[in-house]
């Protein structure tokens, strides 16, 4: 087995590996109880799989072509660099348009200071 | 594969005729942009048959090429909807602004003597 | 001859100068400017009159449209030149009537101008050879009747008179001009000399009959002949020189020059012979018993018209058969109708002429025209009496007046006509002769009304407007010519029957030419033959009728009379109007849906039903390419976010949906070799999401959709009907790819224009000529957008054009 | 950083030219630029900062961290779901970082949120306070802030 | 609380130089790779479209002070005023020509004509999507 | 090579473009304007003779052949349309110079007029099926913001409407399109012919043939025409004016280029469509011409009886009826434009729009009042005037191909065109004068000299129609033989 | 084997994207959609990369690029709209 082909075949590897992390986070996305904890599942989605398959088809190209593909690896640089902020926006908005956490919940340490003025005024806990 | 574009494109062709026919504004303008997908796609079934050669990039050096021209005919025809889309939507809420309300019953528009 | 051409357009010209002169001479003396024109073309016409006598014809032609064979082509024979003296005779008579009938405070410039215009145009019609030109001015002389009958287009009823006469006679117009193609394409000319003399190789066309029918409708409409007749007694509401002139003495008479100058073509037709005298007949019929009942001068006047056009309608049609048997001697029991139509025309002319503008006298001295307000006139208005008296007369048929002896040469054909072999059975011919003895009957019954309502009995002088007064002479001297020759010609008839009718009746049998006896003798006193004892008989029916009318007239009142056509008319122009309201607003109603529901219902019946018509539904997919697991997977997807789209309750889930469709395109895309169609699709694709979300900040979430069940299902078999043809026809193109496509051409890119790209070099060389103007399409969007948003009509409310 | 980058530049260029080969050529540059890699490295100190290469060294060092921290959480998170029954006890809590300028709260928030079960809901008005969603506070609240404290310093490290 | 977008803006200025720089290598490569004036300037527009999304418009404006109407309508311009320049040549409406040249940096190139089009077409793109974005946000 | 043939449409094109850089300049974009109309009407008279000694002329865009580029093609019955156009538009615009404001002015107004053009010229003038397409587009994309200006709240009701269905049109275009290419692999015109020609038009490409019935018939308004009247009735008059003489033109263009020159074969099913089409078509425009007091609408469903008259013509299909249609539809381009011309002027002058809020203008607008008068006869058909040669020739055509019904038809819808149009004339410009001497809106020079060019028109073809014969009867010719057109396009290498 | 591999693994993303369109129908939030839509497109990407090395051409590495580029400025968009309303703002108060 030359090196090429260990070098396809883990390329191959990291690529099933994205496949199956993908499938697992869009278990989670299915699963999880709201939209913050969904939102774990899915930039985990983002971050694993794309990691894994870009990464592998880097090394596919690499090995099988010799052709070092700038565009994989700042399709990759770019996943890093977008994909959490992504995540971070979207949970905001989620929590700015008052989409409720899931009552297993323990915590919400942002309620105070965002609402601060409905909790005083109600009394009540009202998130939504 | 051409075959099973092809109700694809039947399928969207049908929710997109549903969408037209329907009271909401936004909803008639989704429906015109289901429409062109389909259009897209119909049109790339006709070409040389789908998957049979490669990119048509002679760069790459293969053995046959999917055919070219519907894909550029499909290039032209996404800029063009995508013009036509933007200004159906400016059209859409320019309208709902002025008459205040996007229901395509009330907007009967002429309606003289 | 180019000054018989000249002729025509010589009243156009002046129609130019008049509003020039008008302008400057801003009075009543502007007519004797305008009377220049008929006397110079009288003189000019009846300079020809003997040489015409003498068998003599002018034709002259200007080349018009080479490619059409229509070419303005004029044709002076003994039948136009009767037209064309009555029309420049009376015109002059009408035009001097109306220097003195019409106030300064009208706008007399119009009225000449229209005048003008007609005189023009009917000599178009007279002196044309062309039917296509013939056309032209048939078409102009309904025009000027239109403008001249709404002169005072204030009044209501001048409008509705004059729309009236223009439906009726613009769509009888119409009717011919298709009549005339179809001789044209049966003969290849529009030369009527041509035709006439080609026309017996064409006379088996089943389109022969045709274009007989289509002619006849114009002459009818024209010529007010029943059941067109009824815009001519609206069409009085002209001032009375109009009325005298257009719709008594020349114009209407054009549907009769239209059916003499086709004899010849039509007229050996047994069609020909059975429409226009049956029309003929039954129109002096119905005329006459209307005009017994009218009240209004005009109106009896125009009654009376509709009735002698009638009559001289159906001599016209008696004389064909002549035709149809071909010359023989006997030829002149038929011919002599003809004769006496023509013979008629011209006396017609001038008895209604001169009672015309008598009753335009009487309405303008005492500002009325209502019989029941007028009577004992005598007294007061001597002259005008006497050319009532002479006018009624003649019109009754009574000596020595020129209507007599056409009245006497009518009942003689009649009762030849009872002979016609056409004529199946002999009661058919003595129903004719009954019917028109009836119409005679009432004819004199009508003619004295003028005469004693009118002028005898005892006067009211608080039942009309103003004081009486004779009129004035320079008003008197036009009607007293015409009385003059209602007279003169009695006694001498024979001038004009040899000089005038001889020329015409050659014009109308032209194959026989020159045969003995075409042209009769008229005399006055034949002794005691059947048509004078018709005649004695009108006299004495007509008298007792007259004395006894209180008695009878109430069967008027009875339904046949009520139900008249004028209603007829009215209600189908209303229900015209209601109904195409109510049709029009059964599917025009608004919606846009409805509109899209047409469109779809039209494009599933044809194509879907050609589809099924043509069995072109032929499937082959032995060319198919594989499908992947995942590929499949990917288009369930697709079609499960696409249905999903339907049934969303949100509209940003919708956007998100299509957003999904847009890059599972893109992945289409990509899985059939399309990067650069890839890369576009998903950039499009975001920037058309982001243009949604942009726009959603202005419009409102969307609401469940309201629509009743029915509705929905209907939407619904539309949709699906829709998107099957789609595929059916899809499915069947691919299995029927008749040739390999021209793209295998640009394979060559390269070498030809040095890219590699394919697809890019078709957008950029190939076909750069589509991506320059998509570059431009999308500009205007660009540029589109900015204005819609920008321009903002700023003061809508005074906004005129939105309510 | 930048002027050391510069300078290296301009002795890869010079290196290049005083070859004086036929042609220009990418080894040759690549050459000058070792060489001046070595030269900037004796002389960092007169600029007065570190060496440049040495963020470089961090950057590598930082990312190292992450990805252990990215393994080690996806491997709980994965865990937690495809766990039969759901035991996680989500929540939002507080965190004021160390951190002031926006690059470094932009990579530790980026870091943070990259690895599982954390993500950053919202960052004070004035830069000092994260917000951050945990998917399991209650277990993990320690280790994340351990992981926080990691990533700060290490960011700081390229930063400073 | 404020909203503060420390982060989005942050990558945003680093994401935005590789989109634009990735757009213009898409605009000169699209002859013989995908790509060309339409994905180019599409993917440029992208990014002005990411900038107008996190800033405001008028903080991109002070940046880049372009009337994109009159970019969009150079663009347009450009493209048919190279099918005229064709004409002017006495060739064929919209002829375009390429030749390969010795260049000193960047050796032997192929030159083409088209590139004038695609230029047109790419600023076209570019103008009349941030037209149409900046038209419907001013509106508010 | 014959880089001519593009310039009727470059030079609105870059007018169009240029005026964009005038923005606030009007009198600048104005005297633009009108030399560049002129222009374009000098060089397509030079083409058109040119076609006359030369023969059909084509231009291969970039110098790539048929089938493989794109092309013009010149052909006289392209080119009169091509003229009339611009000579419409021109005259259309004198207009807009005193009746659409400077607000307007200043928001592209004319550039958009010059787009439209390009339009429409462009879809004469191309030789290739997708680019036909895309020269729509460049017309409707135009049309849609030419109908909004002014963002009216019937306007942007009624444009809802209009630009859906043209969207859908355009959708069925591309299908149709995308079957055609898939069936017979090409695209050109002319050889789109020769292929079809070569295997016969067998049923599938009848059906496809029918797509584009659709597509066409959408456009022009046959049978398919419910959209027209409101869209027509609600933008402003010299709009609407560009409307109702040219848009639908275009559409009747491309029907008659494809039906005779690609789908000839199947005429018993594509031409016995069309011809029901037309015969409804009249019967509902002219129902839909009396159905309404608004004389907008009039206006409006009087362009639908116009087309049903002239597609009348393609559905006899002989070179005769194929003259009449011609005439018919150069004559209709411009009374079409004066009609609504004059009825735009008389809502302006009143500020009303109904028939019954209206009397007695001819006395205060005598000269608009004539000039209505004179179109009213001129859409009649009446003679001299140029609806009558059209009219005459469309009569043979029918005759000559036994189509009575079409011609009994054509020939009524003649009378319902009148009637609606005496009801404008005799309500409106007749009866009492209701206008106060000091409410008299005074009638602009540059309202009402644009409507005596088009009257001088209207008049001056139907007296020197023998002018245009060479032109009309060469274009008929063509239409009825394919195979001049096919041989320009696809033979010899100009 | 590694063809094997490489189409399992094309199965595995389809059926993620099969879910998340799932995730999207359902909601309930429209920032859960979003992110099943940014979900979508990662493994979209996933998808062409592993397409590209199943065709063997590098044709399809830019949509690789651009898919991630967009379906960034998508997210933003869509989590603009869910948090303000508005997503490009004429002038910020800050
Ligand atoms: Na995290
Ligand atoms: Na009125």
């Amino acid at each position: 087995m030359s090196v090429n082909v260990i070098g396809e075949f883990i390329g191959a590897l990291l690529i099933l590996m994205g496949g199956i992390a993908s499938v697992i986070s869009v278990f989670g996305l299915i699963r999880l109880p709201d939209v913050y904890t969904r939102s774990h599942a899915a930039t985990k989605s983002s971050t694993l799989a794309v990691l894994l398959t870009l990464s592998g088809t880097f090394l596919y190209f690499l090995f099988r072509e010799q052709f070092v593909s700038v565009r994989v690896l700042l399709g990759i640089v770019f996943v890093f660099l977008t994909a959490p902020v992504a995540g971070h926006l979207l949970v905001r908005a989620a929590y700015r348009s008052k989409v409720e956490l899931a009552d297993i919940s323990t915590e919400d340490a942002l309620k105070e200071v965002l609402y601060k003025d409905e909790l005083k005024n109600d009394g009540v806990s009202d998130k939504s | 594969m051409e075959t099973l574009i092809t109700v694809l494109v039947g399928l969207l062709v049908t929710i997109a005729v549903y969408l037209l026919l329907s009271r909401n504004l936004i909803r008639v303008i989704l429906g015109t942009a289901l429409l062109s997908h389909a259009a897209h796609l119909l049109l790339m079934t006709m070409g040389n048959g789908l998957k049979k050669g490669s990119a048509p990039l002679l760069g790459e050096n293969a053995a046959s090429y999917v055919d070219a021209l519907p894909q550029a005919l499909i290039l032209t025809a996404i800029v063009i909807s995508f013009a036509v889309t933007a200004f159906l939507l400016v059209l859409a809420y320019r309208t709902y602004k002025k008459t205040g309300t996007d229901d395509l019953y009330a907007l009967r528009g002429l309606d003289d003597e | 001859m180019l000054t018989i051409t000249l002729s025509i357009f010589i009243p156009f010209l002046a129609a130019i100068f008049i509003p020039l002169i008008y302008k400057r001479i801003h009075s009543r003396h502007i007519g004797w400017f305008v009377i220049i024109v008929p006397i110079a073309l009288f003189i000019f016409l009846a300079s020809y009159i003997p040489s015409i006598a003498n068998g003599s014809t002018y034709m002259h032609t200007i080349r018009w449209i080479e490619t059409a064979g229509i070419h303005f082509t004029t044709y002076l024979d003994g039948l136009s030149l009767i037209f064309g003296l009555l029309i420049t005779g009376v015109g002059s008579l009408v035009i001097l009537y109306s220097i003195y009938y019409l106030s300064e405070r009208e706008s007399l410039g119009r009225f000449y101008v229209y005048l003008l215009l007609f005189m023009g145009a009917m000599l178009g019609v007279v002196l044309s050879d062309n039917l296509m030109v013939l056309y032209v001015f048939w078409e102009l002389t309904s025009i000027s009747s239109f403008l001249l009958i709404a002169f005072w287009y204030h009044r209501k009823k001048s409008r509705y008179g004059a729309q009236k006469s223009m439906l009726i006679t613009v769509s009888g117009g119409i009717a011919m001009l298709a009549g005339f193609i179809m001789l044209q394409s049966m003969t290849g000319s529009f030369s009527v000399r041509d035709i006439v003399a080609t026309i017996g190789q064409y006379t088996d066309e089943p389109l022969f009959l045709v274009a007989l029918l289509l002619v006849l409708l114009g002459a009818f409409t024209k010529s007010a002949q029943f059941p067109f007749h009824i815009w001519l007694p609206d069409a009085m509401e002209a001032p009375t020189p109009v009325s005298a002139y257009l719709h008594s003495a020349t114009m209407v008479k054009a549907g009769i020059y239209l059916v003499a100058r086709f004899t010849p073509i039509f007229g050996g037709e047994a069609m020909w012979l059975y429409i226009v005298s049956g029309v003929g007949v039954f129109t002096l019929l119905i005329g006459s018993l209307n005009a017994v009942k009218q009240t209004d001068l005009k109106a009896l006047l125009a009654y009376s018209t509709i009735s002698q056009l009638g009559l001289v309608m159906s001599l016209f049609g008696l004389g064909s058969v002549a035709l149809h048997h071909g010359y023989s001697p006997d030829s002149v029991i038929y011919t002599q109708a003809t004769f006496a139509a023509l013979f008629h025309l011209i006396n017609h002319s001038t008895f209604k002429g001169a009672l015309f503008m008598v009753v335009g006298i009487v309405d303008h001295e005492l500002g009325t025209r209502d019989i029941r307000r007028l009577g004992g006139l005598m007294a007061f208005m001597p002259v005008t009496f006497t050319i009532a008296l002479i006018g009624s007369f003649s019109m009754a048929g009574l000596p020595p007046f020129n209507g007599f002896l056409s009245k006497e040469m009518f009942f003689e054909a009649l009762v030849n006509a009872r002979n016609l072999e056409v004529f199946s059975t002999g009661t058919m011919g003595t129903l004719v002769l009954v019917v028109a003895w009836i119409a005679s009957v009432f004819t004199f019954v009508y003619s004295m009304i003028i005469v004693f309502q009118t002028f005898f009995g005892e006067f009211h002088p608080e039942r009309v407007e103003k004081p009486i007064n004779e009129a004035s002479k320079g008003m008197l001297v036009a009607p007293s010519v015409l009385a003059i020759l209602v007279v003169g010609i009695f006694f001498f008839p024979n001038v004009i029957g040899n000089y005038l009718l001889r020329p015409a009746m050659a014009a109308i049998y032209p194959t026989f030419a020159g045969a003995e006896g075409l042209t009769p003798h008229i005399k006055a006193w034949h002794g005691f033959n059947t048509a004078l004892w018709m005649t004695i008989g009108v006299v004495v029916l007509g008298t007792i009728l007259y004395r006894f009318m209180r008695y009878w007239k109430g069967v008027y009142s009875f339904a046949p009379f009520k139900w008249n056509l004028d209603t007829a008319f009215n209600a189908s122009l209303s229900w015209l109007e209601n109904g195409s309201r109510y049709l029009t607003r059964l599917y025009m109603k608004g919606y846009l849906k409805d509109y899209l529901v047409y469109i779809f219902v039209f494009f599933v019946l044809t194509v879907g039903g050609s589809i099924l018509y043509t069995g072109s539904y032929s499937f082959d997919f032995s060319d198919d390419s594989p499908i992947a697991i995942n590929e499949f997977l990917i288009v369930l997807s697709m079609a499960g976010a696409a249905l999903s789209m339907l049934f969303v309750k949100s509209r940003m889930t919708a956007i998100i949906l299509n957003g999904v469709l847009g890059y599972s395109i893109a992945l289409l895309f990509v899985i059939f070799r399309a990067p650069d169609l890839a890369l576009t699709q998903t950039v499009v694709e975001t920037v058309t999401t982001a243009l949604f979300l942009l726009c959603f900040y202005f419009l409102p979430e969307w609401k469940k959709e309201r629509s009743a069940r029915k509705t929905k299902i209907s939407n619904g078999i539309i949709a699906i009907l829709a998107g099957t043809i789609v595929t059916v026809l899809g499915l069947a193109v691919q299995g029927n790819k008749l040739f390999e496509s021209i793209s295998v051409y640009f394979e060559d890119a390269y070498r030809l224009a040095g890219g590699k790209n394919i697809v890019n070099t078709i957008l950029g060389d190939f076909r750069a000529f589509d991506t320059m103007l998509e570059v431009v399409v999308l500009f205007i969007a660009g540029i589109g957008v900015f204005t819609l948003i920008k321009l903002k009509s700023k003061k809508e409310e005074q906004d005129i054009e939105d309510q | 950083m930048p002027a050391q980058l510069l300078l290296n530049l301009f002795i890869a260029f010079l290196w290049m030219t005083l070859m004086d080969e036929d042609e220009l050529k990418f080894t040759t540059f690549f050459a000058g630029f070792l060489v001046g890699i070595g030269i900037i490295f004796f002389m960092h100190r007169f600029f007065g900062t570190q060496f440049y290469l040495r963020r470089l060294v961090k950057t590598i060092k930082l990312l190292f961290i992450f990805i252990s921290e990215l393994t080690q959480s996806s491997i709980v998170v994965l865990g937690q779901i495809l766990s039969p029954k759901l035991k996680i006890k989500p929540g939002i809590f507080k965190y004021e970082t160390v951190l002031k300028s926006d690059v470094e709260v932009t990579m530790l928030s980026l870091l943070l949120t990259l690895t599982p079960g954390s993500v950053v809901m919202e960052v004070s008005p004035e830069g000092d306070t994260l917000y951050i969603h945990a998917m399991d506070v209650e277990e993990s609240r320690a280790g994340l802030i351990k992981q926080l404290k990691n990533f700060e310093k290490a960011i700081m490290e390229v930063t400073r | 609380m404020k909203i503060n977008d420390v982060i989005l803006k942050t990558v945003t200025r680093i994401v935005a130089f590789i989109i634009l720089t990735f757009g213009v290598e898409l605009f000169l490569s699209g002859h013989n790779n995908p790509g060309g004036g339409f994905i180019g300037g599409l993917v440029l527009s992208s990014a002005f479209v990411l900038l107008y999304l996190v800033n405001d418009i008028e903080t991109v404006r002070k940046g880049i002070p372009f009337d994109f109407k009159k970019i969009a309508a150079i663009g347009v311009l450009l493209a048919v005023g190279s099918g005229v320049g064709s004409v002017l040549f006495g060739k064929h409406f919209l002829t375009q020509a390429f030749s390969h040249f010795d260049l000193p940096i960047f050796g032997v190139t192929e030159l083409s004509t088209v590139i004038l089009f695609e230029a047109g077409v790419a600023l076209t793109v570019v103008g009349v999507v941030v037209t149409i974005i900046l038209s419907i946000s001013e509106d508010v | 090579m014959n880089n001519i043939l593009v310039m009727p449409m470059i030079i609105p094109l870059l007018t169009g473009i240029i005026l964009i850089f005038l923005r606030t300049r009007t009198n600048s974009q104005r005297v633009f304007s009108v030399l560049s109309i002129i222009a374009t009407i000098t060089v397509s008279i030079v083409i058109l003779n040119k076609i006359q000694h030369e023969g059909i002329l084509r231009l291969d865009f970039g110098g790539w052949l048929p089938p493989y580029g794109i092309l013009f093609v010149a052909d006289s019955f392209s080119m009169l349309l091509v003229i009339t156009t611009s000579i419409v538009t021109g005259i259309l615009l004198i207009y807009a110079f005193s009746s659409i404001g400077k607000q307007h002015e200043s928001m592209f107004f004319y550039p958009f007029i010059f787009f439209l053009v390009a339009g429409v010229n462009g879809s004469f003038l191309t030789g290739d099926l997708f680019n036909l397409f895309v020269c729509f587009e460049v017309m409707l994309l135009s049309s849609y913001v030419l109908i909004t200006m002014g963002g009216r709240k019937i306007q942007l009701v009624e444009s809802i409407k209009y630009v859906t269905i043209n969207v859908l049109s355009s959708w069925f275009f591309l299908i149709g399109i995308a079957y055609l290419y898939g069936t017979v692999g090409t695209l050109n015109m002319a050889h789109l012919s020769v292929r079809i020609a070569e295997v016969g038009q067998g049923p599938l490409l009848t059906v496809i043939s029918l797509m584009f019935l659709i597509v066409f018939s959408l456009k022009a308004g046959l049978l398919l025409y419910f959209w027209l009247p409101n869209s027509y009735s609600a933008p402003p008059t010299i709009v609407a004016a560009l409307f109702g003489a040219l848009l639908t033109k275009v559409g009747i263009y491309a029907m008659f280029r494809i039906f005779t020159l690609i789908f000839y074969h199947e005429t018993v099913i594509t031409h016995t469509v069309i011809g029901i089409m037309a015969i409804l078509t009249m019967i509902g425009g002219s129902i839909g011409a009396l159905a309404y007091n608004d004389i907008r609408k009039i206006v409006s469903y009087n362009v639908v009886i116009a087309v049903g008259f002239i597609l009348a013509g393609l559905a006899m299909s002989s070179e005769i009826a194929f003259q009449g249609a011609i005439y018919y539809l150069i004559h209709d381009m411009i009374v079409k434009a004066l009609l609504f011309l004059i009825a735009g002027t008389m809502i302006y002058l009143t500020g009303k729009s109904k028939i019954e809020e209206m009397s007695g203008l001819i006395r205060n607008y005598p000269m608009l009042g004539w000039l209505f008068f004179i179109t009213m006869l001129s859409l009649t058909g009446i003679p001299p005037l140029s609806g009558f040669i059209g009219k005459v020739y469309l009569g043979q055509g029918a005759i000559e191909t036994g189509s009575y019904l079409l011609l009994a038809v054509a020939f009524m819808s003649g009378i319902f065109v009148l009637y609606s149009l005496l009801r404008i004339f005799l309500n409106c410009f007749w009866g009492e004068t209701i206008i106060n001497e000091d409410d008299d809106v005074p009638l602009k020079k540059g309202m009402l000299i644009p409507c005596v060019l088009l009257a001088i028109m209207t008049v001056a073809i139907g007296i020197g129609v023998e002018g245009l014969a060479p032109y009309v009867s060469d274009a008929a010719r063509t239409l009825m033989n394919p195979d001049i057109y096919i041989e320009a396009v696809l033979q010899g290498n100009r | 084997m590694i063809e094997m591999m490489l189409t399992v693994s094309l199965i595995l993303f389809s059926i993620t994207i099969s879910i998340a369109i799932i995730r999207i129908v359902l909601g309930p939030s429209m920032p859960d959609r979003v992110l099943a839509l940014d979900m979508i497109g990662v493994n979209l990407i996933a998808t062409i990369a592993v397409v590209s090395i199943i065709l063997k051409t590098k044709a399809f590495l830019e949509v690789i690029l651009i898919l991630g580029i967009l379906s960034f400025i998508g997210t933003i968009a869509f989590s603009r709209a869910i948090e303000r309303g508005v997503i490009v703002e004429r002038k910020r108060d800050r």
